[in-house]
């Protein structure tokens, strides 16, 4: 199976790197573009295909390790 | 007093951090690898600053499930002292030790250079032998050190006095109401982004860090019934 | 003997008859010369392997006979150039090891990694001969900050380099930049890493004892940078773009784990050679090791770790994945240097046995898919004396006169000019970006002319710069060459050092062009003569050839990287002016000598002429005068001229503690000659008045001029010339222009 | 209109800090994890309503300046 994990930043926390981004894309011509946010994309293999089971592992993973809850948010798809 | 020093797989202020204390205070002190399981002996524990696991995913994010992690929890309940510096900061707040969380500097570079730091709270076991509101010059060096926390939190870090140093004049990285390093309630657990241990000597351009080891080695004495020192 | 592992693999006929080999740059003669020592033709694997043995990179084949040149022994000198890095005594049973290294092409394609895995490649020559390694600094140069892409090569380089450096913790505490548009298109990223080490903990690279196992550390190999070598050795055109797939990545959180666990191999006392896979990878490190001990090598390519499916001979031969050491020791051993190795967390693969066969021998699959002579592979590449001629420009440019331009009457007006050129400007936005202090030793940071490393448990400190003035050198390059390592002494000298030795980084344009052959023969006598006189010999550096643009070569950059020795901490000294009323002294003459100067650049747009002139037996003399000041305490700070002549180092000295200053510069020149002439083998000093005349009558005494020609004080810098007023600016204002430059650029807010 | 953007690592480049997930996971005793692979995840609001034009845009705004592609895909979809 494989998972794919967004992690996606807070709306109330500052996103410097997507307002960097934004910027530069309006200086580039880009005018259209508005707000621009960053977050990451994980693919992760997982061995078995019980889904039930890999579905809590990974709430478990993204608790604990793949997002920081204080500042992020997640979510995950699972596949296959 | 015994210092350890936590030495994880990319530490590279661990070595700064144990000449600090042989230094400025010339107590015991040894490494203390990630793996160990037993912390007892120790009186202080230093979290020190560096890359830990490459600060991959997030600074400090992958530490937090080190075997000594689970000794550095009970020590801080056990009331023992424990300072996380930089690195160590991220450390100790993705391990739920500190509030908040550190994100990347608004100006989205590393910045390495000094920084006046105002002494918001000089009674934990780290700061008391500085004055309340006193500025000292300290060193940064992180990418990654813009301290983030939500309103309510804050209004408790306030209302607790958990705010242990404040950027005086310029914020370098965008942090929160300027907060450079925080304490827990107990105030027993020390976080900050600034290295104290690179601000020992003249000939490193400042020595005033030296102050958050003999403060340290005071609060110690004095819980251990032993004569103070300045 | 297999003749093919994968049926994507051309054969041997194919090879031959195709002429196949010229791919990977090897010349028909070379391949008949090859098929000589083997005795055969070689299959696709071993061409492979002749081909980056046998490319510049390795082999030198184009620059053997001018490297030959340089003075490399000293009493100092523990160990020349040949392995990883040179190493000098220090005294006490320390000595230091350093060297610089270029990833130019690398960085010009994927600027972050390209410069990241630079410092990765340099750190692991540090530590592979045992040192501990101490600081890093780099030189770089890039086009016009007016262009987009320059903009872009240079924010990525500067952030590989401090992503690597930080990450792995050692300190980036010095290094130089200069923006031209001869490097338009062909940046130039040259690393140098500084290493500490006790006498009896130096390594050698060799594969001693027949029958010893050889491990492989590190991360597994992936089809990264094949042919990185001979990537390095080609001019950079459109199929270089195609090639981006040869880039490699740096991963500086692994190196960290593998130099703590090196290190601490090394200190066990089992290693009998070690050496790092740089360039060329598993072919180059096997293959010198093998050679060093006049051995032979087998290896079992399947035992290699592998990061990817199906990977062929020959791709793990030339793989240049990073991170990756090769070392030997005997069988009684392996179990000690696994467990040391599991402590970090690293896998290590026994991937071969030394033999007594003088062949590299590959086996993979149950085949011998590789057989060649360690010999042919290693010393036999044919080595090139190609022919050199004066170039054209050269022999036009002795007839200008740069004396000649139109008078600059606004004298404070060209010297913000000059101040803002990006590439006499404040270079803060870059080192800020570096933890130049990780390791709490950096007792002189960037910014001052050269950075000084204290060593621990002992009253000594080390001094660092790299140096080179690619106008000089083209303008010149004899003369320039000269000046790259005086001047680079001249900056050690000022900090408190003793000189040392130095390694160079060669960065020339296509040596197949007789002009440009000629600039680097010109320039390596310079720099040997200099070398000589100064008694700093060359223990080692690197050569980058081929640096070239769609309109021609760069400018000849021989990079120099000096080393000193502060033989006790109270003698470091810095540029910044120290405390109101102290005397400026300029030692040394100023001449009328603007060619290739930074003012002649961004004032008159041109460079041009012929660059000063360079005494070297007074600038031994002057540097020798300096350091005994020093030392004798009588010096509150030292600064040497370079570009921007005495305008800017005057301007610069103040910029430190913001403290002005009050000159009237005796002098018959013109004031804007006068001013920002780079004439060489001059320093400022300031010093006491209570020491005004015993420092004069030393420098009198030793032969040195010397013009007292004002006092620190204020905060205006006011310089009269001949009596008349040149310059009268406040130092806020000099200073906000010197620190804005760059980042103007960078923002945006300046085009 | 809104575009989500996923930049990945291209297949045989070195992605470390993957690695260094995938090793975490393990030791917190996620022993079925196989490979990790991290990448970006953006998020990019557009104004105007014509979809070929933004895919135009996207596709320039990716290869300029989203993605590095020389080491890293992308892709992205329109919704919205
Ligand atoms: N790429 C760089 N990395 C770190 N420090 C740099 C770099 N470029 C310049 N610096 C620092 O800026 C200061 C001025 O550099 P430079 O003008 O080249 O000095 P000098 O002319 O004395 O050699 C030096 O201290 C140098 O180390
Ligand atoms: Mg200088």
């Amino acid at each position: 199976m494989k998972a794919k994990v967004y992690v996606t930043i807070k709306e109330n926390v500052l996103d410097p790197q997507g307002n960097a981004v934004q910027g530069a894309l309006h200086t580039m011509g880009f005018g259209e573009v508005g707000k621009v946010r960053i977050g990451k994309y994980l693919e992760v293999e997982l061995q078995g295909n019980d889904r039930a089971k890999a579905e809590a592992q990974l709430k478990e993973m993204c608790e604990k390790l793949l997002a920081n809850t204080v500042v992020e948010d997640y979510r995950f798809e699972l596949e296959g | 007093m015994n210092f350890a020093v936590l030495v994880f797989p990319g530490s590279n202020c661990d070595i700064d951090c144990y000449k600090a204390v042989e230094d400025t205070i010339g107590q015991p002190v040894d490494y203390v690898f990630h793996t160990a399981t037993d912390l007892s002996k120790y009186d202080a524990i230093l979290v020190p600053g560096g890359f830990s696991y490459g600060d991959y995913l997030r600074c400090g994010a992958i530490a937090q499930f080190a075997p000594v992690m689970t000794e550095v929890r009970k020590a801080a309940e056990a009331g023992k002292f424990v300072l996380g510096i930089c690195n160590g900061f991220q450390i100790l707040t993705e391990a739920g030790l500190l509030p908040g969380a550190l994100i990347r500097n608004n100006s989205l570079k590393f910045r390495c250079h000094q920084v006046d730091l105002v002494v918001e709270n000089h009674s934990t076991a780290f700061t008391n032998g500085y004055a309340k509101g006193e500025v000292i010059d300290i060193p940064i060096a992180h990418g990654e050190g813009s301290y983030f926390v939500d309103d309510a939190t804050l209004q408790q870090l306030k209302a607790n006095n958990q705010i242990v140093f404040r950027y005086a004049g310029d914020n370098p990285n965008g942090s929160v109401d300027g907060i450079a390093g925080v304490c827990n309630e107990a105030g027993n657990v020390v976080g900050m982004m600034p290295h104290p241990e690179r601000a020992v000597a003249d000939i490193l351009g400042s020595d005033d860090g030296v102050r958050m080891f003999t403060s340290v080695l005071n609060a110690w004495r004095e819980r251990n019934g032993a004569a103070s020192v300045r | 003997m297999a003749q093919q592992v994968s049926a994507k693999e051309p054969t041997v006929e194919q090879i031959a008859d195709q002429k196949i080999y010229k791919q990977f740059g090897v010349s028909d003669k070379e391949y008949a010369l090859i098929c000589d020592f083997m005795g055969r033709k070689p299959n696709y694997t071993e061409i492979g392997v002749f081909s980056v043995m046998w490319s510049e990179h390795c082999a030198y084949k184009n620059s053997k006979p001018l490297l030959r040149r340089f003075p490399t022994s000293g009493p100092r000198v523990l160990m020349g150039p040949g392995e990883g890095a040179g190493i000098v005594d220090i005294g006490d049973n320390q000595a230091v090891v350093f060297k610089i290294e270029s990833h130019n092409h690398p960085s010009a394609v994927e600027p972050y990694q390209g410069a990241a895995t630079g410092v990765g490649g340099i750190i692991r020559d540090i530590f592979s001969m045992g040192a501990r390694p101490v600081a890093l600094l780099n030189s770089l140069r890039f086009g016009r900050l007016e262009s987009d892409r320059v903009r872009y090569l240079f924010e990525h380089v500067v952030s590989g380099i401090a992503g690597y450096g930080n990450c792995i913790g050692i300190p980036t505490v010095g290094g130089e930049i200069m923006f031209d548009e001869a490097y338009e298109g062909n940046p130039l990223v040259n690393a140098m890493c500084v290493g500490l080490i006790d006498h009896d903990k130096i390594q050698r690279g060799v594969a001693k004892g027949i029958g010893n196992p050889v491990f492989y550390v590190g991360p597994a190999t992936g089809r990264d940078g094949i042919h990185g070598a001979t990537f390095a050795s080609e001019d950079l055109t459109a199929e270089s773009e195609a090639k981006r797939s040869a880039v490699q990545v740096g991963d500086p959180f692994m190196e960290k784990l593998v130099m703590e666990a090196t290190l601490e191999l090394i200190d066990s006392g089992i290693v009998l050679g070690i050496q790092d896979m740089g360039a060329a990878g598993l072919t180059c490190s096997s293959a010198e090791m093998a050679s060093k001990a006049g051995n032979g090598m087998e290896l079992y390519l399947d035992e290699v770790p592998q990061r990817e499916e199906g990977m062929t001979a020959y791709e793990m031969m030339l793989s240049e994945s990073q991170e990756r050491m090769l070392f030997v020791c005997e069988p009684q051993h392996e179990e000690q240097a696994k467990g040391i190795f599991a402590r970090w967390g690293l896998h290590c693969a026994k991937v071969g046995k030394v033999t007594d066969t003088g062949r590299l021998q590959l086996f993979h699959k149950g085949e011998m898919v590789g057989d060649m002579p360690v010999k042919a592979l290693v010393d036999d590449c044919p080595v090139y004396n190609k022919p050199s001629a004066v170039p054209e420009y050269y022999v036009t440019n002795g007839s200008i006169d740069t004396n000649g331009y139109e008078q600059v009457a606004d004298l404070n007006a060209a010297l913000l000019k000059v101040l803002g050129s990006p590439s006499l400007a404040s270079k803060e936005w870059v080192y800020n970006q570096y933890d130049y202090m990780v390791r709490t030793s950096t007792a002189v940071r960037p910014g001052s002319d050269a950075a000084v490393v204290t060593i621990r448990g002992t009253r000594k400190a080390l001094a660092m710069t790299t140096d080179c003035n690619g106008r000089f050198v083209y303008l010149d390059p004899e003369v320039g060459g000269r000046i790259a390592v005086a001047e680079a002494g001249r900056n050690i000298v000022c900090s408190g050092a003793e000189p040392l030795a130095i390694t160079d980084n060669l960065n020339f344009g296509s040596p197949e062009k007789p002009e440009i052959f000629w600039q680097m023969e010109k320039a390596v006598d310079g720099m040997a003569e200099a070398c000589r006189v100064l008694e700093t010999p060359v223990i080692g550096g690197n050569v980058s050839l081929y640096n070239e643009n769609s309109r021609g070569a760069i400018y000849p950059t021989p990079v120099v990287g000096m080393v000193g020795l502060v033989h006790d901490t109270d003698h470091i000294t810095t540029q910044e002016f120290k405390a109101e009323g102290d005397v400026i002294f300029l030692l040394g003459e100023t001449k009328a000598e603007i060619g290739g100067s930074e003012f002649q650049y961004a004032v008159h747009g041109v460079t041009e002429g012929r660059p000063p002139v360079l005494d070297l037996a007074f600038e031994k003399r002057l540097q020798g005068a300096v350091l005994a000041a020093i030392q004798g305490g009588l010096v509150a700070s030292a600064h040497d001229l370079s570009e921007g002549g005495l305008a800017a180092a005057l301007a610069e000295s103040g910029f430190g503690r913001g403290l002005g200053a009050e000159v009237d510069f005796d002098s018959d020149l013109r004031s804007d000659i006068a001013l920002f002439s780079e004439s060489q083998s001059r320093i400022l000093l300031t010093v006491k008045p209570d020491f005004e005349m015993k420092l004069a009558l030393e420098l009198t005494k030793a032969n040195v001029p010397l013009k007292r020609i004002g006092t620190v004080g204020g905060d205006r810098l006011r310089i009269s010339v001949g009596g008349v007023s040149a310059i009268d600016a406040s130092i806020e204002e000099l200073r906000g222009v010197w620190r804005s430059a760059i980042p103007a650029y960078m923002n945006g807010s300046k085009q």
